[in-house]
């Protein structure tokens, strides 16, 4: 028993040590200030068509990947585990429809699981009959091996989501990132408060980069500003849980504004306010329809950062180009990112549209639109 | 063993003993509570804390069916979610919707309830499995039905059971509709556990299913009876957690093991035979204390977790010992 | 016979919350003697040798072996010390093969590869002192044996540990007269080889046979020790306590004799062929056969759990067909089961629920538990009063009952439906004497209320005994019938078809 | 010993229930090709493509085989799969890219291991905890103190180790070897061994065990203890496959209920005492196929869900239909 308790107490010492050493980076102000300023920086492009726009001159070189239709493009998808996915994932079935050349289109869905997905690309390369390869990966570094060897294999590899962190693939494909998210809801909760202001910050779930990097970002902000912030809650992106963690708040004093890390549970929270009778203060979400219209409808201070769905036209565009041999811009392709404030609302309202669809889909204009989307006319 | 046993009569001490330690836990968590938080003795407070936790009660109710038979129902979690995406795909924004709506998800749930006690009772596959297949397969038709994300609202006649508030109650102020439904489908749930010929055959087939056949009970039929009554309480769990927290895609995960875990807390023999309504259910109102406890606490979630753990572990240890002790 | 007994057990005592089982029991065997057990259920055997073999500990008092103090807290540390036991109830594991089953927890291992040759030859030798009347092969999976077989294997499984002492509980429970006869002589040969052997029996014709002392266990202590065989009926009462007077009720009168009841004409299924008999009202048909003659299938095809699959059976003069037990109980027939824990009792729940629950089984599944349209909980409170089951309560759960207390428990269950015809296997198997009585004279008054009674015994005295008139079966088929007052070699002669065992077992 | 139970009609000396994983496998085998046949995708049918079919699931595998002992000895281990997030976290976080470093993590996961299979164990033989409610708990304790000091991939995996998982002699990748290697480890332990033995006892009658003189408590520890080891393994194996080592990749491959799919579906049943690994080997296998086809006829991700439940009920049916124990 003895052991034991050494064991387990040295097992103990390990882990504290360990974490201590290597709290991965998630606050880096260089990072921080790019994005801020990308944010607001100008984009080339066509302006009406944001997932054709992109930061910097950077281009990649495609002329090697040339080559005839009809090609077999293979996507290996993380999964389509949650709302944001299914309708990016319906632009990016719609998108290939607008592309004659793509005589194929092989999906495979690796649920969650970065093992899986690691299999997957297996599968893919060893079936040999891809023209090219989208990676979304399910997580960053455990990608990086299966991407490589994709890259290895000779085809051309096609990035977007999350990254790698290898440089092989044609091309990276994200809007502005995390940090920017964070700005944009961090700004509006400073503007619409006073120093001293009780601020809950409402994260999803910890460890995935984009949602780290937003909440560091505003944290610091806030910081800052002088905010007071409440407690930082994890919420598991369940309404339930989010009503619940609200409620407790409410009961032990006021909220002058919830922050989140991503707006599947702002309707949630919003609701906890409304049923405990107590006026909604200032709430961050992202561009849910069922969001954007509580916001209309009770007309609090709301705004509607973006992480915006139409990044997966941009991957089937930048295949598509790839197999041209025509240039796309590369190592990175960086898509604008709009947040959706007040003065916007009523153009992103769509009544028709079903309450989880997010509205940054760039997809109004495709043939397809609304019924693919499960909306109605 | 079969040794000659005449225990003494009762004492009120012994009594005392008997009383069932979930009851015991939930008062402590309660107490600590209003310690560590005034506000909860508001109306405001212990309203909202019924509230929450009004879904998983009547789903530990629901699943302490399936438990004293002798099984186990791990596909409920994927039902309530099934009941939350596919009420939204059809009410179509329609407020009227919900009086057809809500009739048709009891009977899938009985439909799966049903299917759940075929494959068991006939297929002869052991429920764990069985059940673990009909939630993967129901989580599947969420998804396939609505395509990975819901299209449609809960109307608010729909989102009434588990979000509305009657106001200016005398003396409480505002009383929820859920705790309405937690306590007459705690009634119905204990009257049928407890005071009907099935309740006792289902504690007879989860005792000793061989003997219960050869006295004539209607094994299958009650193992039948049992899965569908968890599965529509499933439903109306999910009724009422949709209302409570609007759509969602995974709503229910994770409720399987909860209910489980509360029924455990109550007390239930897990493989059958023994077990209480209103222990579950009591089960399951502790295990939402502990987790207002220790957001009170300001715990964060890894330790709620360990807490949860440890707790799950110490009662069941806990009540083997006491079964001991009082003899087999 | 050396000095230091190979057991002693000093003032043991031992209780159980709310039980004291044991109290300041002392105990000793020699060398190479049969000692027999004896004692009513509940009178503390069972714990007595749970102490010896290591799977309780002792409250106070201590063990010897060979003159030295042990305490054992496993059955393992027993068994080093060379005392073996085999159990009442199986401990083969259906799903491995007779040599493993032989050398369960203790395989010769070596260089750590179990030595699989060595375990088949070891098993072979073992099995040949059954004769090759009785061949088992050592790979043979034990689910495929018959119940004889797997008995044997279990009693192999002792003799091969070559223990000082083996302890046989009841071992001749599942065995035909040839296959006693097989135990029998082994023992003697054991015996004759400086084996002890503890055999624990209710049946005094085996402790004539083979002991050479005898020691009565009442209500947890030592009722007497006898150093020479006394005769049956002084250990029955030095068991008992009393004289039984009218241990068997009075047999039935023509006058209550009724009409045919049941009626089968050609039945046959898997296990059984061509079957003919009928069963009357008012009186009890005792059916006699060897274990595996198809008893107990005959119940299961007439209960519809094994049904007949051709021939006829009538019920009050009408065809009928029964696929289901509810069928047959729906009709008026129930079955008092031979393995009560495994297939009669409810342990968990309470007295009450055990005897309602056929009752409610034929009730709305919504309708109150407390009554229908048989009975209700205050009736069979009244029926439980009458029948003198004891409990501490009635809401008590049926485990902490007596075997006895428990059979007629679940007779409840089946009186409140009023059958027309009640099947009993085994209907005394691991009851005290006391309690036996009390089942047959039940069995006697559901009769004279108009019952037909059948009843399935191995204990041929108890059919002689109670029975009115007595069926014996052979392989599956009716093999011949008898009257009140026929003899043991009677029976037996049709039973086995041998004329030779007939005459040794008379 | 009953009189009502009666003997089986004798069985013939072809035993079914012995070689069904083998048809299963054959069956899926068969269908595979196929529909690869059908759907004119014959690239699919060559040496590299079975390997990678058999590689898919070397995770799946490893734990499997952990979990076939603790199901024969009639228990279940719901904790390997946050035991597979800690050791692979141990595993990135110890080496830290440090080849010299590759020795102690591994001991250190290894103990880790250990040391939970032996808590497993000691909480459910000696604290008769059933063996559901006390992994469940050890689940939630692992996964709480993980995920209280790491929250994201943490550490880093030396190359040198990465060969484990990406290196191969010829087309064969050394991990695919250890598998099978470790299967028939396993198997020679289940057959020849006296634990292995044991093992089966146990499993197949508790209190027969004892009475026989088996220390049932240390053969149950020791099968989890076993069953913990190999998850660990596991945990080592996905850390060197991901490079990295994070709290969550246990949880999102659900190994814990996926590893007892598997060992159910190739013949082992949750009773225990009866199956073994070479079944649980061809359950993987089925898997590794079922997720191929449906990459080949490229399902859509949500049928897929649907299907796979039911696959999991049809294989477990397959077995259980013609046996003739009571069901649970």
């Amino acid at each position: 028993m003895k052991k034991l308790v050494m064991a387990v107490a040295g097992m103990a010492v390990l882990f504290a040590g360990a974490a201590q050493a290597q709290a991965p980076n998630f606050d880096d102000p260089a990072e921080f200030a790019k994005q801020k300023a990308q944010l607001t920086g100008a984009f080339n492009g066509p302006a009406d068509s944001p997932w054709l726009q992109y930061a910097g001159d950077a281009m990649a070189d495609t002329a090697k990947f040339k080559k005839d239709g009809p090609w077999t493009i293979c996507f290996s998808n993380a999964g389509v585990n949650n709302p944001w996915r299914v309708v990016g994932y319906t632009d990016m079935t719609e998108e290939v429809k607008n592309h004659p050349e793509i005589g194929t289109f092989t999906h495979v869905d690796a649920e969650g699981s970065d093992d899986k997905q690691i299999a997957d690309i297996d599968d893919l390369l060893a079936g040999g009959t891809c023209s090219a390869l989208i990676v979304s990966p399910n997580s960053t570094a455990a990608l990086t091996p299966a991407v490589e060897k994709a890259c290895a294999s000779g085809l051309p590899v096609i990035v977007f989501d999350r990254g790698v962190t290898t440089d092989c693939p044609v091309t990276f494909v994200h809007p502005v990132g995390g940090y920017g998210f964070g700005i944009q809801a961090g700004e509006h909760v400073i503007a619409n408060t006073s120093a001293g202001a009780n601020v809950l910050m409402l994260r999803i779930l910890p460890g995935v980069d984009v949602l780290e990097t937003r909440a560091s970002g505003a944290r610091n902000m806030f910081k800052e500003a002088g905010l007071n912030i409440l407690g930082e809650e994890f919420t598991d992106g369940d309404n339930a849980k989010t009503k619940s963690i609200v409620e407790d708040y409410l009961q032990r004093g006021t909220i002058d504004a919830v922050w989140m890390d991503a707006g599947a549970t702002a309707v949630a929270a919003v609701e906890a306010f409304e049923d405990a009778g107590v006026p909604v203060p200032v709430v961050t979400g992202e561009d849910q329809q069922d969001y954007l219209q509580k916001w209309k409808a009770l007309g609090f201070k709301g705004i509607a950062p973006t992480y915006p769905t139409y990044q997966w036209r941009t991957a089937i565009i930048a295949a598509v180009n790839t197999l041209k041999g025509e240039a796309v811009p590369g190592p990175e392709w960086v898509l604008p990112q709009p947040a959706i404030t007040q003065d916007v609302l009523d153009q992103y309202i769509n009544e028709k549209m079903p309450p989880l669809h997010y509205a940054m889909c760039g997809c109004e204009g495709m043939p397809g639109y609304p019924e693919a989307w499960g909306g109605t006319k | 063993m079969t040794e000659q046993t005449l225990s003494t009569p009762g004492s009120a001490r012994r009594r005392l003993l008997q009383i069932n330690p979930v009851y015991v836990l939930l008062v402590a968590l309660l107490v600590a509570i209003v310690l560590l938080n005034p506000a909860f003795m508001e109306p405001q407070g212990y309203m909202n804390y019924l509230k929450r936790a009004a879904a998983l009660a009547i789903l530990s109710g629901g699943a302490l069916y399936v438990i004293v038979a002798g099984g186990f129902d791990l596909s409920v979690g994927a039902m309530m979610t099934l009941t939350v995406i596919g009420s939204s795909m059809l009410a179509s924004n329609d407020p009227n919707s919900t009086y057809w709506i809500i009739p048709l998800m009891l009977g899938i749930g009985a439909l799966v309830g049903l299917i759940n006690g075929l494959v068991v009772s006939y297929l002869r596959v052991p429920s764990l499995i069985a059940t673990l297949g009909m939630m993967i397969t129901l989580t599947g038709v969420a998804f396939v039905w609505s395509g990975g994300a819901p299209r449609g609202y809960l109307p608010d006649t729909f989102r009434f059971f588990g979000r509305f508030n009657i106001t200016g109650v005398p003396l409480v102020n505002i009383f929820p509709v859920a705790i309405i439904c937690l306590v007459v489908f705690g009634l119905i749930l204990w009257w049928g556990m407890h005071r009907t010929n099935l309740g006792r055959m289902i504690h007879a087939i989860g005792d000793n299913q061989r003997a219960a056949r050869l006295a004539g009970v209607p094994v299958e039929r009650v193992r039948i009876t049992a899965f569908i009554v968890s599965s529509m309480s499933a439903v109306v769990a999910g009724v009422i957690l949709g209302g409570r927290a609007g759509v969602s895609v995974d709503i229910g995960s994770g409720y399987e093991l909860q209910a489980i875990t509360a029924a455990v807390l109550g007390g239930a023999q897990l493989l059958g035979g023994r077990g209480s309504v209103p222990a579950a259910m009591a089960g399951a109102l502790a295990l939402e204390a502990i987790f207002t406890l220790l957001n009170l606490l300001g715990l964060p979630q890894p330790v709620r977790q360990v807490v949860q753990g440890l707790i799950l572990i110490g009662a069941v240890a806990l009540a083997m010992y006491r079964r001991k002790r009082t003899g087999r | 016979m050396s000095d230091t007994p190979v057991i002693e057990m000093r003032n043991i005592s031992k209780s159980f919350p709310g039980v004291r089982a044991l109290h300041d029991v002392s105990f000793s065997c020699a060398r190479g003697e049969v000692h027999a057990l004896v004692g009513e259920n509940g009178a503390g055997k069972s714990t007595l040798i749970k102490i010896l073999s290591g799977v309780y500990n002792p409250d106070s008092g201590t063990v010897l072996i060979d003159g030295k103090e042990q305490h054992f807290r496993h059955p393992q540390e027993s068994l080093l010390a060379g005392i073996s036991v085999i159990y009442q109830e199986f401990s083969l594991l259906p799903e491995r093969t007779v040599a493993q089953n032989l050398f369960l927890g203790r395989e010769p291992v070596r260089g750590g590869v179990i030595d699989g040759r060595a375990m088949e030859d070891e098993t072979r030798r073992v099995l040949g002192l059954f004769g090759a009347r009785h061949h088992i092969e050592p790979d043979t999976t034990v689910a495929d044996l018959d119940v004889a077989s797997q008995q044997l294997v279990e009693i192999a499984k002792a003799i091969s540990l070559s223990s000082k002492v083996i302890v046989m509980d009841e071992p001749t429970a599942a065995l035909n007269e040839s296959e006693c006869e097989v135990l029998f002589s082994l023992i003697d040969q054991l015996r004759a080889g400086g084996t002890t052997i503890i055999y624990i029996t209710h049946r005094m014709r085996e402790v004539t046979r083979l002991a050479n002392r005898v020691t009565v266990i009442k209500d947890g202590e030592v009722a007497a020790r006898f150093d020479h065989v006394p005769d049956p009926e002084t250990i029955v009462r030095t068991m008992v306590g009393r004289d039984i007077a009218d241990y068997y009720p009075p047999p039935g009168t023509p006058q209550e004799r009724g009409n045919v009841v049941l009626g089968v004409r050609g039945g046959g299924n898997a296990f059984l062929r061509n079957i003919d008999f009928e069963l009357r009202a008012g009186e009890i048909t005792g059916f006699a056969g060897l274990q595996g003659a198809g008893r107990s299938a005959l119940a299961m095809a007439l209960f519809g759990a094994v049904p007949f699959t051709s021939g006829t059976v009538t019920l009050d003069g009408k065809g009928v067909r029964f696929t289901h037990p509810r069928d047959a109980i729906r009709a008026g027939i129930g079955v008092l089961p031979g393995d009560r824990k495994a297939e009669g009792l409810l342990l968990m729940q309470s007295v009450r629920d055990n005897g309602m629950v056929t009752a409610r089984s034929f009730a709305s599944f919504l309708a109150s538990h407390r009554t229908n349209a048989h009975t209700d909980l205050a009736g069979m409170d009244k029926l439980f009063d009458r029948m003198e089951v004891r409990a501490p309560s009635y809401e008590q759960e049926m485990r902490v009952l007596s075997g006895g207390n428990q059979q007629k428990a679940i007779v409840a269950r089946w009186l409140a439906l009023k059958p027309k015809v009640l099947i009993f296997i085994e209907p005394t198997r691991g009851i005290d004497v006391n309690a036996k009585a009390g089942i047959y004279h039940l069995m006697r008054d559901l009769a004279r209320s108009g019952a037909a009674v059948m009843m399935i015994s191995s204990d041929l005295p108890e059919i002689l005994g109670a029975a009115d008139r007595i069926v014996v079966m052979r392989e599956g088929r009716i093999a011949g019938e008898f009257p009140r007052g026929a003899t043991e070699a009677d029976i037996m002669l049709s039973a086995t078809g041998e004329k030779h065992l007939a005459g040794e077992a008379a | 010993m009953t009189d009502t139970t009666l003997p089986a009609p004798r069985r013939s000396g072809f035993r079914f229930d012995r070689y069904a994983s083998g048809f299963l496998l054959l069956a899926s085998i068969v269908l595979y090709v196929g529909l690869v046949v059908v759907s004119g995708q014959t690239k699919y049918l060559s040496v590299d493509n079975l390997v990678s079919i058999l590689g898919r699931s070397i995770t799946l595998g490893i734990t499997a085989i952990g979990q076939t002992f603790a199901i024969l000895v009639a228990s279940i281990d719901l904790s390997v799969a946050s035991l597979i997030s800690a050791s692979a976290v141990v595993t990135s976080v110890v080496m830290n890219g440090e080849p010299s470093m590759m020795l102690p993590a591994i001991l250190a996961v290894l103990a880790l291991g250990a040391v939970v299979g032996l808590i497993n164990g000691l909480v459910i033989s000696k604290l008769e905890v059933n063996p559901l409610i006390a992994t469940l708990g050890m689940s939630l304790i692992i996964q709480g103190v993980l995920s209280a000091f790491y929250n994201n991939f943490a550490g880093k995996v030396p190359v040198e180790f990465q060969i484990f998982a990406y290196g191969s002699v010829g087309i064969v990748p050394y991990s695919l070897i250890f598998m099978f290697v470790l299967a028939g480890l396993a198997w020679f332990v289940l057959r020849f061994t006296r634990f292995g033995s044991d093992i089966y006892s146990v499993g197949g009658n508790k209190d027969a065990a004892r009475n026989a003189g088996i220390k049932t408590s240390g053969v149950i520890i020791g099968a989890h203890v076993v069953c913990s080891l190999c998850a660990a393994i596991a945990g080592l194996y996905l850390a060197s496959r991901l490079r990295s080592g994070a709290p969550w990749i246990g949880a999102e491959g659900v190994y814990d209920l996926e590893s007892i799919a598997v060992v159910v579906i190739g013949g082992t049943i949750l009773a225990g005492g009866r199956g073994g690994i070479w079944g649980t080997m061809a359950g993987v296998i089925i898997f590794s196929l079922i997720d191929s086809i449906f990459n080949v006829i490229g399902m859509d991700a949500f049928v897929k869900q649907v299907v796979r439940g039911i696959i999991i009920v049809a294989a477990v049916a397959f077995y259980a239909v013609r046996s003739k124990r009571p069901v649970s």
